[in-house]
């Protein structure tokens, strides 16, 4: 994909321009359920790019992620009906109260590695829901947190309108999957790239590999945080389902259906879970569970790297179709096919 | 000059077994110091001991002059101390040329950067295909580490430790799996590097212990047997019959190389 | 006679990419053949797919006049080949002893036996009412347990640290050994020399004398030229997935011009441009 | 429909005269509420099949959606059902904590619901079903008033209805001078094996226990009780969650198990017995309380869109709520009162072992409840 | 002295239950931990399977609990889950070089489909089991009554743990799988048709966990939502002990027996935590279970 993008110069600098433009259209096309599902959709999309920085770039797999959704949805609901409505200082918060406790928790896993990790991530995302469900007077409990005002942008400019609610996330959507895929480039990211596929190889260069992950754990719980705040303005409601094991193994699918590393499969995966999820139910009365897992199934057999690979495939498949043998023939052609640690 | 290394009674024990036994040992600033000795004498456990991989059980190091017993291996590895694995260990899924530029990037100090692509750093990338030519992959730049030959990655590894810059270099067996004219390569390539680095090495090929060293050890069970210069070393009895008792009928003195 | 292991126009490599470019070799029933070449020719490529782990796109593998092109990789082993891969690859989380142990298997050792005695070869039939007396009742071939431990007594004494608690050299003895318990017909060696301290080189070298004397046949790839030209019959040497050159040792040794083009800094050169 | 643009707006559903009326109807078809879903959708069918598939003599377009085990899934739907199918009204709903998600979706769309949920302070959201004051009420003033001698131990799942039914029955009791023996709410959703908390009530020597779980939990809990012998110690009590649907899993474990309960199929009146039979034939099982309580809705829809008549919106139609007035159902006859919810007759019962079969047996008529829970 | 007595008098019952249900974990747990640490597959249909052991014992079992129909319960439970073992090996084969991620989506996706299928074909409706007949009473322990087939169930949890420990420790069997799990491509130079044993690891732990499905049933009942519950906590059980080790399971499963039961009894308000904080107290001191290798993830 970077290949014919830098063969073009100028396409590559009129791309924003079109991210920006295509993001903005839907209200102008589409009905108002279909903008909301879209709205949905981004913000969930920004809970599994925090996954993606998280396990596909520094390789440590969680499935405790929407405890840190959740904790941004509920400092979101809670301040908006106590301190302010104003949707940009709300989404500060989250991050911040998101990320204070990430690091609260970070701590506990930097040793653990694969499966004892998803575990641990596990148990964490859980205990938050759990506290969520026991906090009764202050979180709702397991009813969860109803009636939070709607947020507004600037005095005057209520997030309520479907259309403006869709705006705005797509915006906050962007400028944060922005700076995540700059995270991945940068050294910094690059350095998480390296734990994942050598940890003590990156220790004996000198590098602090638990602290870097700590790092990435609270980052990547930051941008969680983000995301669960963008959800409840939408949603204007909270409860503990939001964080469980369930939201989060969502969210874990929604990355790998899309490929494991990519942004782009991150919206892509976030948009078939959602969409099976919410309206499978209608056309497959009670069956929406078997669809979704026999879109698993088939997912993997088809896609070994998820919707993201699917650029790759057809690239393949091109020029097997043109005759031409990969670069430079030989063996610097052998594509890669890593293997992945739970 | 000081001492690169002044190692007292280091030893770590797994179990019943001492595969490091009370070791005292000063390795000059600037020497070529081999370490030799049988399989499993503790060759290898001592450069996870002094690159801090593994914690002795007891004694102590000092590393020009501080004592670095208690510091972690990334802490270790920043006051430049570099190695390479017997058992060569790179970044698989990672094409050559990124995989030194991870260790660049460390040495260069932009490891925590975020805001700024890596591949904005030139420097990166200069340091980096610098130390591969030097160890002779400088066409493989591109290639996965995944799809190079075992003795293609021994020069990988050699590449990664070099970019760190190190002071004191800790290579083991690396020549192991290279072929003759790589073996040589290697050689030639330790002696250009620059005099205040410090270099321990641990090897069988005694061809090359020979043309390089300027002191050897000789490791027996982890214990010290012996410790000088390569004429003392082998002229040691003791020596002679743990280690250096051998030669493949000694019909001829074939020289691939040079 | 034909020889034991036909090797004819293998092509093979890795995703697509091809490494060997139509290989043919033979070797004759109990004979050593060294195989050489710089890093990366394809030496390991060439014993990996004789074995089965890297596919052949091309050519065909016959041993013992029987076809064993395409096959699995345990057929191929049952078949009487064993490997000592380069890099060791001993089994990390099982001990010495149980890395030896699985190598054992009951029904092949009695194939062996019958093979050594239709050969009426002494040194292989001979071990055999021992060591089925013995109180290891696996032990059924020419290579035992026991016997394993004689040669590599270094394996006896760790017998109980897991692989990965092993030094090097002493993965490089394990990998031997493990390979020897599988009582093979062919023997392929990838660089067993790499990381033995020269006493271990030695006895490895008596090793393979004695497994040249019990008529197993050995396909030895080894940098350690000294070493291999000591021990074999007949050498090749590789270049650029080819066999550029093949030989006696005696020839080997005189044509020095030839050896240095084919495996120093020409050949460098040569990959360079 | 799904065509169009959302900037240039639309607004909630409507229909004209003679046009099909759209209704939601959100109810569990997976995960662990789908048997109660199920139940609400013979209820709703066994009503539409009476009336010809028509309420308020109007077409009914009835758009099913399944409420999922979860508010995400649940929220989802409601908003489908507003945005996209714009119905002018909704009914079922089973979650509680799916109720009180949905129910500001559903208010600031002006779209009523028709529902057994417990959402209060919403002019939009008719109860049709008990609440929790009423069942809490007459289950206190009966063991005020039968069993003062009792020594009460009261168990409950750790939720928030939960924990809302326990406090408030404890409190009731406590007033009315009713010995508490210990007070326990177990991990809900979670908790496979009660023999801790068994155990507990057997060292606390009560001689009744209050216990509230509904669905798998309440079917686990009644076995484990009878299995560790407490159903010789103390009488079980609970509110209809704790045998509806669950007697079959129960089985003769359930035996003298008494619980309160708006509805029984035992009731004797004429419609009642019409539709208990229309109910066995169609489905060959008796009907639940939460089948009852969506054929109420039902007929509380028809009442109102026929009032309503003409264009059906969201608004009219929730007038129109507001002045059905008498609604004749199974249970008997009943209104809604201030608080939107209706006042009725609470019923006790006792599950009964008919040679294998179980069944919940009427006891006594506990009283005509408000939704507040006061008696009158 | 006398607090100790007491002590015990008081919560010996809840003591003896632990050992039950951490017993009846083990013997789901274990099924999952083999294949988990032995074949590196995470296998998320397992607790799929152990609610279909579940369906399989509240369709096959007669009222009253027959024993012929408990027989024949657990055969249909042991053919089920072998037959479930192989179809899962072959649905995962394909998959083996793509590493873990692959393999746990599918399985999850199996069990996704599996579990609406259970809950299509059995409805949504909570099922239950009746004990055997004749262990269905309870009998006087510590002066209290304690159901009979709570104390069968410890049995039957010691016996597959004497048996797992002789076949996976005693024997080159174990040995072998984890190997193959290591080096597959090694183990084949050996001479060891690898695809055999992975079939057969399945298979045993596929009907394993039906098994414990089926006899599970009279204490858990069958219904939606079982299968999710019970996966999480074998998981929760498989972590604790380390992956692969069947000890480790064991010892997982008593102490997750005695968190759930010791712990719920002695601090009720703590309940819900009790599990996830075990465990992750446990991760934080062992970051590869009480007995697991570091291999087994690295
Ligand atoms: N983690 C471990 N647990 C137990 N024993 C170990 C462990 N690591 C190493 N050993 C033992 O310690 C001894 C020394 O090992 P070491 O790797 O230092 O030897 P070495 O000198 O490098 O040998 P070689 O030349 O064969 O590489 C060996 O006998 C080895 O078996
Ligand atoms: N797994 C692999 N994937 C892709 N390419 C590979 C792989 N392994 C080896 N190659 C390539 O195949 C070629 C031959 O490799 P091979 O390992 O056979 O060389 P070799 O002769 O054994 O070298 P050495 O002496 O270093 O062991 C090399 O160029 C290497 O880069
Ligand atoms: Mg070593
Ligand atoms: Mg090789």
């Amino acid at each position: 994909m970077n290949n014919w993008l830098s063969d073009r110069p100028a396409l590559r600098a009129l791309l924003p321009v079109l991210v920006v433009l295509a993001a903005a259209a839907p209200p102008f096309l589409a009905g108002p359920y279909a903008v909301s599902t879209l709205t949905q959709i981004l913000a969930f999309s920004l809970l599994v790019m925090s996954i993606v920085l998280l396990m596909g770039v520094a390789g440590m797999p969680t499935i405790g992620q929407a405890g840190f959704f959740g904790v941004g949805g509920y400092a979101t609901g809670l301040l908006a009906s106590r301190l302010t409505t104003n949707a940009l200082l709300l989404l500060l918060v989250s991050a911040v109260a998101a990320a204070a406790v990430a690091a609260a928790t970070g701590w506990l896993l930097v040793r653990a590695r694969g499966a004892y990790l998803l575990m641990l991530t596990l148990a964490i995302g859980e205990i938050l829901a759990l506290v969520a469900i026991a906090r009764v007077t202050l979180t709702g409990g397991s009813d969860g947190l109803a009636n939070i005002p709607v947020l507004s942008l600037w005095p005057g400019l209520e997030l309520r309108h479907v259309a403006v609610v869709y705006w705005y996330i797509a915006a906050a959507v962007l400028v944060m999957g922005g700076i995540v895929a700059l995270l991945i480039r940068a050294p910094f990211g690059r350095a998480l790239r390296g734990i994942r596929d050598n940890e003590p190889r990156m220790r004996a260069v000198g590098y602090s590999t638990s602290l870097y992950k700590y790092a990435a754990f609270c980052v990547s719980g930051a941008f969680a945080g983000v995301a669960g705040s963008l959800w409840v303005t939408q949603t204007l409601f909270v409860s503990p389902a939001d964080m469980s094991f369930h939201a989060s193994a969502l969210a874990l699918l929604a990355l790998i259906v899309g490929g494991q590393q990519s942004l782009w499969g991150a919206v892509a995966g976030s948009a078939l879970i959602i969409v099976v999820q919410n309206m499978l139910p209608i056309s497959l009365q009670g069956l929406g569970p078997l669809v979704l897992g026999a879109v698993l199934v088939v997912v993997v057999y088809a896609l070994p790297d998820g919707f993201a690979g699917i650029a790759g495939l057809l690239r393949r498949w091109r020029a097997r179709g043109t005759g031409s043998s990969g670069p430079s023939g030989g063996v610097e052609a052998a594509p890669a096919r890593r293997m992945e640690r739970v | 000059m000081s001492d690169a290394l002044q190692i007292e009674g280091l030893t770590r024990a797994y179990g019943a077994l001492r595969a490091v036994d009370e070791v005292t040992l000063t390795v000059r600033a600037g020497a070529r110091h081999a370490l030799i000795g049988p399989n499993g004498a503790g060759k290898s456990t001592m450069f996870k001991l002094l690159s801090g991989e593994v914690r002795p059980t007891a004694g102590r190091i000092r590393y020009f002059g501080t004592d670095i017993t208690r510091l972690s291996q990334p802490r270790r590895a920043r006051m430049r101390i570099s190695q390479t694995y017997q058992h060569s260990s790179v970044f698989m899924p990672l094409t050559v040329l990124e995989n030194v530029a991870l260790a660049a990037q460390r040495v260069q100090n932009i490891g925590t950067v975020w805001w700024r692509g890596a591949d904005r750093y030139p420097d990166r990338t200069a340091a980096a295909l610098e130390s591969l030519a030097a160890v002779g992959l400088g066409d493989r730049a591109g290639a996965l580490a995944s799809s190079l030959s075992h003795g293609e990655r021994r020069q990988l590894e050699l590449a990664l430790a070099l970019v760190c810059r190190p002071r004191l270099l800790l290579l083991d067996e690396p020549t192991a799996g290279m072929s003759a004219t790589e073996s040589a390569a290697f050689v030639d390539l330790v002696r250009t590097l620059p005099d205040d680095l410090t270099v321990i090495v641990v090897e069988h090929d005694l061809d090359v212990v020979f043309s390089l060293a300027t002191d050897i050890s000789v490791l027996h069970h982890g214990q010290l047997l012996a410790t000088g210069t390569p004429e003392q070393v082998s002229a040691d009895p003791g020596v002679q019959e743990a280690y250096l008792s051998w030669t493949v009928a000694d019909d001829d003195d074939l020289e691939v190389s040079s | 006679m034909s020889p034991l292991l036909d090797v004819r126009g293998l092509r093979a490599g890795y995703d697509g990419s091809v490494v060997l470019q139509g290989i043919d070799v033979a070797i004759d029933e109990g004979t050593v053949l060294a195989v050489l070449g710089r890093n990366g020719v394809g030496k390991s490529t060439l014993v990996m797919s004789v074995m089965g782990l890297v596919r052949a796109y091309d050519g065909s593998v016959r041993f013992a006049g029987q076809d064993l092109t395409g096959a699995r990789t345990d057929v191929i082993a049952n078949a009487g080949i064993a490997l000592v891969p380069q890099g060791r690859r001993v089994l990390a989380p099982l001990t010495v002893e149980e890395n030896l142990r699985i190598a054992i298997r009951r029904k092949r050792l009695r194939a062996g036996k019958i093979r050594a005695e239709e050969r009426g070869d002494e040194a292989g039939s001979r071990r055999l009412p021992e060591a089925a007396s013995e109180r290891d009742q696996h032990s059924v071939g020419p290579w035992t347990l026991e016997r394993v431990y004689e040669l590599l007594p270094r394996l006896r004494e760790r017998r109980g640290n897991r692989g990965n608690q092993l030094s090097g050299g002493e993965q490089q003895m394990l990998a031997i050994g493990r390979a020897l318990l599988t009582n093979p017909r062919l023997l392929l060696l990838d660089e067993p020399s790499d990381g033995l301290s020269p006493m271990v080189v030695r006895q490895v070298a008596d090793v393979i004398r004695t497994l040249r004397a019990d008529g197993i046949t050995v396909l030895l790839v080894e940098q350690n030229v000294r070493l291999a030209l000591d021990l074999a019959d007949d050498v090749a040497v590789m270049v650029k997935g080819e066999i550029a050159w093949r030989t006696g040792p005696e020839e080997f040794r005189r044509d020095r011009d030839r050896v240095r083009a084919l495996m120093s800094v020409a050949g460098a050169k040569d990959r360079e441009a | 429909g799904c065509g169009g643009s959302t900037v240039s707006g639309g607004d909630s559903g409507s229909s004209d005269d003679g046009a099909p009326v759209k209704i939601g109807f959100l109810v569990p078809k997976s995960g662990v509420y789908a048997s109660i879903g199920s139940d609400l959708e013979r209820g709703m069918q066994i009503y539409l099949d009476k009336h010809g598939g028509k309420l308020g003599g109007r077409e009914i377009n009835l758009v099913t959606v399944d409420e999922g085990s979860t508010p995400q899934v649940g929220t989802a739907a409601a908003r489908r059902l507003v945005q996209q199918e714009r119905v002018a009204a909704v009914t079922g709903i089973v979650n509680s904590a799916t109720a009180v998600g949905v129910a500001t979706v559903f208010s600031d769309a002006k779209t009523p619901v028709v529902s057994t949920g417990q959402v209060t302070d919403n002019p939009y959201w008719w109860r049709v079903g008990w609440t929790n004051p009423m069942m809490n009420a007459s289950i206190v003033d009966y063991l005020v008033s039968k069993e003062k001698d009792k020594n009460v131990y009261l168990i409950g799942a750790d939720y928030k209805q939960g924990r809302d039914i326990i406090d408030a029955i404890g409190a009731g009791l406590k007033a009315g001078g009713v010995a508490i023996a210990g007070t326990t709410f177990t991990p809900f959703g979670t908790t496979q094996d009660y023999q801790p908390y068994l155990s507990e009530i057997q060292k606390s020597k009560a001689t009744a226990v209050y216990a509230f779980y509904a669905g798998a939990e309440a079917a686990r809990f009644v076995t484990q009780y009878s299995q560790f012998g407490l159903n010789k110690q103390a009488t079980l009590y609970g509110n209809q969650a704790l045998t509806e649907g669950n007697l079959a899993a129960q089985g003769p474990a359930a035996s003298g198990v008494l619980t309160n309960a708006i509805y029984t199929p035992r009731i004797d009146s004429p419609l009642n017995k019409e539709f208990v039979d229309a109910y066995v034939a169609k489905y060959n099982a008796q009907p639940s309380v939460y089948s009852e309580a969506q054929y109420a809705s039902a007929a509380v829809l028809d009442k109102a869109i026929a009032a309503a008549g003409g264009e059906v919106t969201g608004e009219s139609l929730n007038t129109a709520l507001s002045q059905v007035g008498d609604i004749e159902t199974p249970r008997g006859t009943w209104r809604f009162d201030a608080a939107q919810a209706p006042t009725q007759t609470i019923y006790l019962r006792r599950a009964t072992d008919n040679g294998g079969v179980m069944s919940d047996e009427v006891v006594e008529t506990l009283g005509v409840y408000t939704s507040e829970g006061e008696k009158s | 002295m006398s607090a100790v007595t007491q002590w015990f008098d008081a919560n010996s019952i809840t003591v003896i239950n632990g050992l039950a249900y951490g017993l009846l974990l083990y013997t789901l747990a274990v099924g999952l931990s083999l294949v988990f640490g032995m074949l590196n597959l995470l296998n998320l249909a397992h607790g799929t399977l152990f609610l279909a052991g579940a369906y399989v014992a509240a369709v096959v079992v007669a009222p009253g609990g027959a024993w012929l129909s408990w027989v024949l319960a657990l055969t249909i439970a042991l053919l089920v889950g072998a037959v479930a073992g192989v179809g899962l090996t072959v649905a995962t084969r394909p998959l083996a070089r793509r590493g873990h991620m692959a393999e746990a989506l599918l399985t999850l996706g199996i069990s996704l489909a599996g579990s609406s299928l259970l809950l299509w074909g059995f409805g949504a409706d909570v099922r239950s089991v009746p004990a055997p007949a004749g262990l269905d009473g309870s009998v006087t322990l510590f002066g209290d009554p304690y159901p009979v087939y709570r104390l069968v169930l410890i049995g039957f949890g010691l016996l597959v743990a004497v048996l797992a420990e002789v076949i996976l420790e005693r024997t080159m069997m174990g040995a072998t799988v984890r190997a193959i799990v290591a080096d597959p491509d090694i183990v084949r130079t050996l001479g060891i048709d690898t695809r055999k044993i992975l079939y057969g690891v399945l298979a045993v732990g596929s009907a394993l966990a039906v098994v414990a499905g089926v006899l599970g049933g009279p204490v858990l009942g069958a219904g939606p939502g079982l299968d999710g519950h019970v996966l999480l906590i074998a998981l929760v059980v498989v972590v604790i002990g380390g992956m692969g080790s069947a000890r480790g399971a064991l010892i997982g499963g008593l102490l997750i027996g005695q968190v759930q039961t010791l712990g719920t009894a002695l601090a009720p308000e703590l309940a819900p935590f009790l599990i996830f904080g075990a465990m992750a107290l446990i991760l934080v001191v062992r970051p590869h279970g009480l007995l697991g290798r570091a291999e087994a993830t690295a």
